[in-house]
Protein backbone atom coordinates (compact mmCIF):
# COMPACT_ATOMS: atom_id res chain seq x y z
CA UNK A 1 0.00 0.00 0.00
CA UNK A 2 0.83 3.66 -0.42
CA UNK A 3 -0.44 6.62 0.48
CA UNK A 4 -1.45 9.04 -2.57
CA UNK A 5 -2.10 12.80 -1.28
CA UNK A 6 -2.92 15.61 -3.51
CA UNK A 7 -2.96 19.70 -2.16
CA UNK A 8 -4.64 22.66 -3.48
CA UNK A 9 -5.38 23.83 -7.07
CA UNK A 10 -4.84 19.73 -7.74
CA UNK A 11 -6.37 18.19 -5.00
CA UNK A 12 -9.54 20.44 -6.65
CA UNK A 13 -8.97 19.37 -10.01
CA UNK A 14 -8.82 15.93 -9.21
CA UNK A 15 -11.74 16.36 -6.24
CA UNK A 16 -9.15 13.44 -4.56
CA UNK A 17 -7.63 14.56 -1.13
CA UNK A 18 -5.99 11.40 -0.30
CA UNK A 19 -6.14 7.48 -1.11
CA UNK A 20 -4.57 4.22 -0.90
CA UNK A 21 -3.15 2.42 -3.55
CA UNK A 22 -2.09 -1.48 -3.85
CA UNK A 23 1.23 -0.39 -5.61
CA UNK A 24 1.24 -1.94 -8.92
CA UNK A 25 3.96 -4.46 -9.46
CA UNK A 26 4.99 -2.18 -12.99
CA UNK A 27 5.54 0.82 -10.57
CA UNK A 28 9.47 1.80 -9.38
CA UNK A 29 9.39 5.23 -10.15
CA UNK A 30 7.36 8.29 -9.61
CA UNK A 31 7.64 8.41 -13.28
CA UNK A 32 5.77 5.44 -13.10
CA UNK A 33 3.32 6.44 -10.77
CA UNK A 34 2.21 9.71 -13.03
CA UNK A 35 1.92 7.95 -16.08
CA UNK A 36 -0.27 5.19 -14.33
CA UNK A 37 -2.37 8.21 -12.29
CA UNK A 38 -2.69 9.69 -15.89
CA UNK A 39 -4.53 6.85 -17.85
CA UNK A 40 -7.71 7.69 -15.12
CA UNK A 41 -8.82 9.53 -17.59
CA UNK A 42 -9.25 13.77 -18.44
CA UNK A 43 -8.30 15.57 -15.27
CA UNK A 44 -5.85 13.24 -14.44
CA UNK A 45 -4.33 13.04 -17.66
CA UNK A 46 -3.32 17.01 -17.84
CA UNK A 47 -2.45 16.70 -14.68
CA UNK A 48 0.11 14.16 -14.92
CA UNK A 49 0.91 15.03 -18.33
CA UNK A 50 4.85 15.11 -19.14
CA UNK A 51 4.47 19.30 -19.26
CA UNK A 52 2.37 19.59 -16.38
CA UNK A 53 4.53 21.62 -13.35
CA UNK A 54 3.29 19.13 -10.58
CA UNK A 55 5.78 18.61 -7.50
CA UNK A 56 5.96 15.66 -6.20
CA UNK A 57 7.43 14.67 -2.66
CA UNK A 58 7.97 11.29 -1.50
CA UNK A 59 7.71 10.25 2.31
CA UNK A 60 7.72 14.28 3.20
CA UNK A 61 10.88 14.95 1.07
CA UNK A 62 11.03 16.89 -2.42
CA UNK A 63 11.01 14.34 -4.86
CA UNK A 64 11.31 13.93 -9.19
CA UNK A 65 10.26 12.15 -11.75
CA UNK A 66 13.35 9.59 -10.96
CA UNK A 67 12.92 8.86 -7.34
CA UNK A 68 12.22 5.23 -6.13
CA UNK A 69 8.88 4.48 -4.79
CA UNK A 70 8.53 1.61 -2.24
CA UNK A 71 5.61 0.05 -0.89
CA UNK A 72 4.20 2.02 2.44
CA UNK A 73 5.77 5.11 1.00
CA UNK A 74 3.64 8.61 1.51
CA UNK A 75 3.75 10.38 -1.99
CA UNK A 76 2.61 14.10 -2.23
CA UNK A 77 1.41 15.80 -5.46
CA UNK A 78 1.27 19.45 -5.17
CA UNK A 79 1.30 22.86 -7.82
CA UNK A 80 4.38 25.11 -7.40
CA UNK A 81 4.07 26.62 -3.81
CA UNK A 82 3.14 30.17 -2.82
CA UNK A 83 4.17 30.74 0.79
CA UNK A 84 5.29 33.30 2.59
CA UNK B 1 15.10 27.11 17.07
CA UNK B 2 11.12 27.89 16.32
CA UNK B 3 9.89 26.60 13.81
CA UNK B 4 5.54 27.03 13.84
CA UNK B 5 2.59 26.54 11.06
CA UNK B 6 -0.36 27.68 13.15
CA UNK B 7 -3.92 29.31 12.55
CA UNK B 8 -3.28 32.10 15.57
CA UNK B 9 -1.19 35.40 15.54
CA UNK B 10 2.24 36.14 16.37
CA UNK B 11 4.04 38.41 17.94
CA UNK B 12 7.32 39.82 17.26
CA UNK B 13 8.67 41.66 19.87
CA UNK B 14 7.63 38.18 21.70
CA UNK B 15 9.23 35.77 19.35
CA UNK B 16 12.51 38.14 19.47
CA UNK B 17 12.87 37.64 22.86
CA UNK B 18 12.09 33.95 23.40
CA UNK B 19 15.03 33.52 20.67
CA UNK B 20 17.17 35.88 22.53
CA UNK B 21 16.28 34.79 26.22
CA UNK B 22 19.62 34.49 28.39
CA UNK B 23 21.65 35.25 25.98
CA UNK B 24 24.47 38.32 26.34
CA UNK B 25 26.32 37.53 22.82
CA UNK B 26 23.72 38.78 20.36
CA UNK B 27 24.39 42.06 18.98
CA UNK B 28 21.41 41.75 16.11
CA UNK B 29 17.83 40.98 15.46
CA UNK B 30 16.54 41.00 11.92
CA UNK B 31 12.83 40.47 11.15
CA UNK B 32 10.42 40.46 8.80
CA UNK B 33 6.92 40.13 8.52
CA UNK B 34 5.00 39.66 5.55
CA UNK B 35 1.29 40.95 5.74
CA UNK B 36 -1.50 40.07 3.54
CA UNK B 37 -1.90 42.45 0.64
CA UNK B 38 -4.96 42.89 -2.04
CA UNK B 39 -3.32 42.13 -5.42
CA UNK B 40 -6.36 40.63 -6.65
CA UNK B 41 -7.38 41.95 -10.25
CA UNK B 42 -10.35 43.81 -9.37
CA UNK B 43 -8.91 44.85 -5.78
CA UNK B 44 -11.69 43.10 -4.15
CA UNK B 45 -9.89 40.76 -1.93
CA UNK B 46 -11.79 39.26 1.17
CA UNK B 47 -9.49 36.97 2.50
CA UNK B 48 -6.35 34.88 1.60
CA UNK B 49 -6.73 30.81 2.59
CA UNK B 50 -3.77 29.56 3.18
CA UNK B 51 -3.59 25.61 2.58
CA UNK B 52 -0.18 23.62 3.80
CA UNK B 53 1.22 19.69 3.59
CA UNK B 54 0.81 19.00 7.61
CA UNK B 55 4.29 17.59 8.64
CA UNK B 56 6.10 18.22 5.39
CA UNK B 57 5.77 22.00 5.93
CA UNK B 58 7.11 21.94 9.00
CA UNK B 59 10.13 19.64 8.30
CA UNK B 60 10.36 21.42 5.05
CA UNK B 61 10.60 25.19 7.10
CA UNK B 62 13.10 23.58 9.88
CA UNK B 63 15.31 22.29 6.97
CA UNK B 64 15.29 26.06 5.89
CA UNK B 65 16.10 27.30 8.65
CA UNK B 66 19.06 25.08 9.50
CA UNK B 67 20.44 25.61 6.02
CA UNK B 68 21.05 28.99 6.86
CA UNK B 69 22.34 28.53 10.36
CA UNK B 70 25.21 26.84 8.44
CA UNK B 71 25.93 29.49 5.90
CA UNK B 72 26.05 32.40 8.25
CA UNK B 73 27.38 33.24 11.51
CA UNK B 74 23.97 33.60 13.55
CA UNK B 75 22.61 32.27 16.34
CA UNK B 76 19.08 30.97 16.08
CA UNK B 77 16.15 31.42 13.65
CA UNK B 78 12.18 31.57 13.97
CA UNK B 79 9.77 30.80 11.40
CA UNK B 80 6.36 30.97 11.90
CA UNK B 81 3.75 30.64 8.85
CA UNK B 82 0.41 31.25 9.62
CA UNK B 83 -2.52 28.90 7.47
CA UNK B 84 -6.09 29.44 7.45
CA UNK B 85 -7.82 32.21 6.42
CA UNK B 86 -6.85 35.75 6.71
CA UNK B 87 -8.33 39.01 6.30
CA UNK B 88 -6.05 42.16 4.39
CA UNK B 89 -3.19 43.46 6.71
CA UNK B 90 -3.60 40.35 8.51
CA UNK B 91 0.00 38.42 9.40
CA UNK B 92 1.02 36.00 6.79
CA UNK B 93 4.63 34.86 8.08
CA UNK B 94 7.33 36.12 10.23
CA UNK B 95 11.20 35.19 10.03
CA UNK B 96 13.55 36.12 13.05
CA UNK B 97 17.25 36.12 12.53
CA UNK B 98 19.16 36.76 15.48
CA UNK B 99 23.33 37.14 15.57
CA UNK B 100 26.29 38.90 16.87
CA UNK B 101 26.83 40.66 13.34
CA UNK B 102 24.06 43.17 11.79
CA UNK B 103 25.12 41.89 7.74
CA UNK B 104 24.41 38.36 8.91
CA UNK B 105 21.60 38.72 10.54
CA UNK B 106 19.85 40.49 7.36
CA UNK B 107 21.62 38.02 4.92
CA UNK B 108 20.17 35.40 6.26
CA UNK B 109 16.74 36.53 7.10
CA UNK B 110 16.26 37.17 4.00
CA UNK B 111 17.24 34.36 2.60
CA UNK B 112 14.92 32.71 4.31
CA UNK B 113 11.98 34.59 3.41
CA UNK B 114 13.09 33.84 -0.53
CA UNK B 115 13.71 29.97 0.37
CA UNK B 116 10.17 29.51 1.94
CA UNK B 117 8.42 31.47 -0.93
CA UNK B 118 10.30 28.91 -3.21
CA UNK B 119 10.64 25.62 -1.20
CA UNK B 120 8.01 24.91 1.68
CA UNK B 121 4.75 23.31 0.53
CA UNK B 122 2.06 26.32 1.36
CA UNK B 123 -0.19 27.68 -1.39
CA UNK B 124 -2.51 30.40 -1.64
CA UNK B 125 -5.63 30.92 -2.45
CA UNK B 126 -7.00 34.62 -3.02
CA UNK B 127 -11.23 34.79 -1.85
CA UNK B 128 -12.86 37.89 -3.59
CA UNK B 129 -15.54 39.34 -3.60
CA UNK B 130 -16.29 36.98 -7.63
CA UNK B 131 -14.90 34.14 -7.07
CA UNK B 132 -11.88 32.51 -5.51
CA UNK B 133 -8.32 30.99 -7.11
CA UNK B 134 -5.56 29.75 -6.97
CA UNK B 135 -2.40 32.59 -5.96
CA UNK B 136 0.23 30.88 -9.43
CA UNK B 137 3.74 31.03 -8.25
CA UNK B 138 6.16 34.05 -10.01
CA UNK B 139 8.78 34.25 -11.45
CA UNK B 140 10.56 36.78 -9.60
CA UNK B 141 10.67 34.65 -6.23
CA UNK B 142 12.09 31.75 -8.19
CA UNK B 143 14.77 34.14 -9.22
CA UNK B 144 15.61 35.54 -5.50
CA UNK B 145 15.66 31.95 -4.67
CA UNK B 146 18.54 30.91 -7.15
CA UNK B 147 20.25 34.29 -6.36
CA UNK B 148 21.21 32.30 -3.09
CA UNK B 149 23.41 29.67 -5.03
CA UNK C 1 7.44 58.72 9.95
CA UNK C 2 8.64 57.87 13.26
CA UNK C 3 11.90 59.56 14.48
CA UNK C 4 12.96 59.53 18.26
CA UNK C 5 16.49 59.99 20.26
CA UNK C 6 15.32 58.64 23.84
CA UNK C 7 16.18 56.73 27.23
CA UNK C 8 13.33 54.43 27.38
CA UNK C 9 13.28 51.51 25.85
CA UNK C 10 10.83 50.74 22.55
CA UNK C 11 8.55 47.34 21.50
CA UNK C 12 9.40 45.88 18.12
CA UNK C 13 5.60 44.81 17.18
CA UNK C 14 4.11 48.23 18.59
CA UNK C 15 6.39 50.43 16.23
CA UNK C 16 5.44 48.07 13.76
CA UNK C 17 2.03 48.25 13.97
CA UNK C 18 2.07 52.18 14.50
CA UNK C 19 3.51 52.31 11.38
CA UNK C 20 1.23 50.11 9.58
CA UNK C 21 -1.79 51.46 11.42
CA UNK C 22 -4.85 51.99 9.12
CA UNK C 23 -3.35 50.73 5.98
CA UNK C 24 -4.16 47.84 3.47
CA UNK C 25 -1.35 48.26 1.18
CA UNK C 26 1.65 47.23 3.16
CA UNK C 27 3.04 43.53 2.19
CA UNK C 28 5.94 43.58 3.91
CA UNK C 29 8.08 44.55 7.02
CA UNK C 30 11.46 44.47 7.92
CA UNK C 31 13.15 45.38 11.35
CA UNK C 32 16.22 45.92 12.94
CA UNK C 33 17.51 45.85 16.31
CA UNK C 34 20.67 46.26 17.37
CA UNK C 35 21.38 44.90 21.27
CA UNK C 36 23.98 45.80 23.93
CA UNK C 37 26.88 43.31 23.48
CA UNK C 38 29.83 42.59 25.20
CA UNK C 39 32.89 44.21 22.46
CA UNK C 40 35.46 45.09 25.65
CA UNK C 41 38.81 43.37 25.44
CA UNK C 42 38.26 41.86 28.84
CA UNK C 43 34.81 40.68 28.71
CA UNK C 44 34.13 42.82 31.50
CA UNK C 45 31.29 45.42 30.28
CA UNK C 46 28.67 46.91 32.87
CA UNK C 47 27.07 49.37 30.36
CA UNK C 48 27.24 51.55 27.46
CA UNK C 49 26.45 54.78 28.08
CA UNK C 50 24.79 56.54 24.25
CA UNK C 51 26.02 60.13 23.93
CA UNK C 52 23.94 62.31 21.06
CA UNK C 53 24.03 65.61 20.16
CA UNK C 54 20.25 66.92 21.01
CA UNK C 55 18.65 68.71 18.18
CA UNK C 56 20.94 67.44 15.12
CA UNK C 57 20.83 63.56 15.80
CA UNK C 58 17.00 63.97 15.22
CA UNK C 59 17.31 65.88 11.73
CA UNK C 60 20.10 63.97 10.76
CA UNK C 61 18.53 60.81 11.65
CA UNK C 62 15.37 61.81 9.74
CA UNK C 63 17.09 63.31 6.84
CA UNK C 64 18.42 59.42 6.62
CA UNK C 65 14.91 58.54 6.70
CA UNK C 66 13.72 60.50 3.86
CA UNK C 67 16.87 59.69 1.76
CA UNK C 68 16.12 56.03 1.92
CA UNK C 69 12.27 56.91 1.09
CA UNK C 70 13.72 58.70 -1.93
CA UNK C 71 16.23 55.59 -3.24
CA UNK C 72 13.57 53.19 -2.62
CA UNK C 73 9.72 51.82 -3.06
CA UNK C 74 8.57 52.08 0.85
CA UNK C 75 6.03 53.45 2.23
CA UNK C 76 6.96 54.64 5.30
CA UNK C 77 10.04 54.33 8.12
CA UNK C 78 10.84 54.30 12.38
CA UNK C 79 14.29 55.20 13.63
CA UNK C 80 14.26 54.98 17.18
CA UNK C 81 17.98 55.14 18.49
CA UNK C 82 18.12 55.20 23.05
CA UNK C 83 20.58 57.21 24.73
CA UNK C 84 22.10 57.46 28.26
CA UNK C 85 23.19 54.08 30.19
CA UNK C 86 22.22 50.46 28.63
CA UNK C 87 22.90 47.36 29.96
CA UNK C 88 24.23 44.22 27.92
CA UNK C 89 21.39 42.69 26.44
CA UNK C 90 19.91 45.69 26.38
CA UNK C 91 17.94 47.57 23.01
CA UNK C 92 20.20 49.96 21.22
CA UNK C 93 18.07 50.73 17.65
CA UNK C 94 15.12 50.25 16.32
CA UNK C 95 14.81 50.77 12.27
CA UNK C 96 11.37 49.48 11.02
CA UNK C 97 11.10 49.60 7.00
CA UNK C 98 7.13 49.33 5.57
CA UNK C 99 6.89 48.79 1.92
CA UNK C 100 4.31 46.50 -0.72
CA UNK C 101 7.28 44.69 -1.59
CA UNK C 102 9.78 42.46 0.24
CA UNK C 103 13.21 43.39 -1.55
CA UNK C 104 12.53 47.11 -1.22
CA UNK C 105 11.76 46.65 2.41
CA UNK C 106 14.89 44.77 3.20
CA UNK C 107 17.42 46.83 1.29
CA UNK C 108 15.97 49.97 2.77
CA UNK C 109 16.41 48.61 6.24
CA UNK C 110 19.71 47.68 5.81
CA UNK C 111 20.27 50.74 4.40
CA UNK C 112 19.02 52.98 6.84
CA UNK C 113 21.70 50.86 9.88
CA UNK C 114 24.67 51.35 7.53
CA UNK C 115 24.09 54.75 7.49
CA UNK C 116 22.91 55.85 11.23
CA UNK C 117 25.95 54.26 11.95
CA UNK C 118 27.84 56.41 9.96
CA UNK C 119 26.03 59.75 9.83
CA UNK C 120 24.36 60.30 13.11
CA UNK C 121 26.08 61.81 15.77
CA UNK C 122 25.61 59.24 18.55
CA UNK C 123 28.79 58.24 20.84
CA UNK C 124 29.26 55.05 22.64
CA UNK C 125 31.24 54.91 25.60
CA UNK C 126 32.34 51.59 27.25
CA UNK C 127 31.68 50.90 30.99
CA UNK C 128 33.52 48.00 31.99
CA UNK C 129 34.77 46.79 35.77
CA UNK C 130 38.16 48.28 34.87
CA UNK C 131 37.47 51.81 33.74
CA UNK C 132 35.59 53.47 30.98
CA UNK C 133 36.75 54.48 27.10
CA UNK C 134 35.05 55.74 23.82
CA UNK C 135 34.55 53.28 21.21
CA UNK C 136 36.73 53.90 17.84
CA UNK C 137 34.93 54.25 14.77
CA UNK C 138 35.20 50.71 12.51
CA UNK C 139 36.15 50.79 9.16
CA UNK C 140 33.86 47.83 8.02
CA UNK C 141 30.86 50.27 9.04
CA UNK C 142 32.26 53.15 7.02
CA UNK C 143 32.61 50.78 3.88
CA UNK C 144 29.17 49.46 4.18
CA UNK C 145 28.17 52.88 4.31
CA UNK C 146 29.75 53.78 1.26
CA UNK C 147 28.86 50.71 -0.54
CA UNK C 148 25.17 52.47 -1.25
CA UNK C 149 26.71 55.00 -3.34
CA UNK D 1 28.26 85.96 18.90
CA UNK D 2 29.29 82.21 18.18
CA UNK D 3 27.83 79.01 19.93
CA UNK D 4 30.47 76.23 20.29
CA UNK D 5 29.72 72.58 21.39
CA UNK D 6 31.78 70.08 21.73
CA UNK D 7 30.60 66.28 22.24
CA UNK D 8 31.94 63.07 23.51
CA UNK D 9 35.76 62.36 24.01
CA UNK D 10 36.44 65.67 23.01
CA UNK D 11 34.25 67.18 25.27
CA UNK D 12 36.13 65.31 27.98
CA UNK D 13 39.40 65.95 26.54
CA UNK D 14 39.14 69.74 26.39
CA UNK D 15 36.90 69.77 29.28
CA UNK D 16 34.22 71.80 27.50
CA UNK D 17 30.41 71.15 26.75
CA UNK D 18 30.08 74.53 25.09
CA UNK D 19 31.17 78.06 25.06
CA UNK D 20 29.69 81.22 23.62
CA UNK D 21 32.46 83.23 21.09
CA UNK D 22 32.56 86.74 19.59
CA UNK D 23 33.44 85.71 16.67
CA UNK D 24 37.22 87.04 15.74
CA UNK D 25 37.00 89.36 12.71
CA UNK D 26 39.53 87.27 11.24
CA UNK D 27 37.13 84.17 11.07
CA UNK D 28 35.34 83.02 8.00
CA UNK D 29 35.60 79.68 7.45
CA UNK D 30 35.70 76.60 10.02
CA UNK D 31 39.22 76.16 8.88
CA UNK D 32 40.25 79.75 10.71
CA UNK D 33 38.00 78.56 13.82
CA UNK D 34 39.99 75.38 14.30
CA UNK D 35 43.18 77.26 13.82
CA UNK D 36 42.07 79.42 16.35
CA UNK D 37 40.87 77.43 18.75
CA UNK D 38 44.54 74.89 18.42
CA UNK D 39 45.87 78.12 19.73
CA UNK D 40 45.09 77.67 23.05
CA UNK D 41 47.51 75.19 23.88
CA UNK D 42 48.18 71.44 24.01
CA UNK D 43 44.59 69.64 24.42
CA UNK D 44 43.26 71.99 21.87
CA UNK D 45 46.55 71.88 19.63
CA UNK D 46 45.84 68.24 19.17
CA UNK D 47 42.26 68.01 18.78
CA UNK D 48 42.38 70.86 16.16
CA UNK D 49 45.60 69.73 14.63
CA UNK D 50 45.56 69.25 10.63
CA UNK D 51 45.82 65.50 10.88
CA UNK D 52 43.13 65.31 13.51
CA UNK D 53 40.02 63.49 12.51
CA UNK D 54 37.59 65.51 14.23
CA UNK D 55 34.29 66.46 12.19
CA UNK D 56 32.75 69.40 12.27
CA UNK D 57 28.87 70.98 12.17
CA UNK D 58 27.70 74.68 11.47
CA UNK D 59 23.70 74.96 12.32
CA UNK D 60 23.69 70.84 13.19
CA UNK D 61 24.27 70.05 9.51
CA UNK D 62 27.44 68.58 8.52
CA UNK D 63 30.34 70.40 7.12
CA UNK D 64 33.75 71.03 6.48
CA UNK D 65 36.81 73.18 6.66
CA UNK D 66 35.39 75.41 3.64
CA UNK D 67 32.20 75.82 5.31
CA UNK D 68 31.54 79.86 6.14
CA UNK D 69 30.93 80.60 9.41
CA UNK D 70 28.13 83.60 10.31
CA UNK D 71 27.49 85.32 13.48
CA UNK D 72 24.83 83.73 15.39
CA UNK D 73 25.63 80.22 13.73
CA UNK D 74 25.96 76.97 16.33
CA UNK D 75 29.49 75.07 15.49
CA UNK D 76 29.26 71.49 17.12
CA UNK D 77 33.15 69.76 16.73
CA UNK D 78 33.04 65.76 17.25
CA UNK D 79 34.80 62.37 16.73
CA UNK D 80 33.75 60.20 14.24
CA UNK D 81 30.23 58.76 15.27
CA UNK D 82 29.98 55.20 16.55
CA UNK D 83 25.95 55.17 17.12
CA UNK D 84 24.15 52.24 15.82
Amino acid sequence: MIDLLYFASLRETLNTEKEQLDLPLSINRVADLKKWLAARGSDWASAFSRDSNILVSVNQKMASDDSMIRDGDEIGFFPPVTGG
Amino acid sequence: MIISVQKQDFDIAKVSQQLCDGRKDIGAIATFTGLVRDLSQNRDLVALELEHYPGMTEKSLKSIAQDAMQRWDIEDAAIIHRVGKLKPSENIVLVVVISAHRKAAFEACEFLMDYLKTRAPLWKKEITRHGEHWVEAKLFDQQAAEDWK
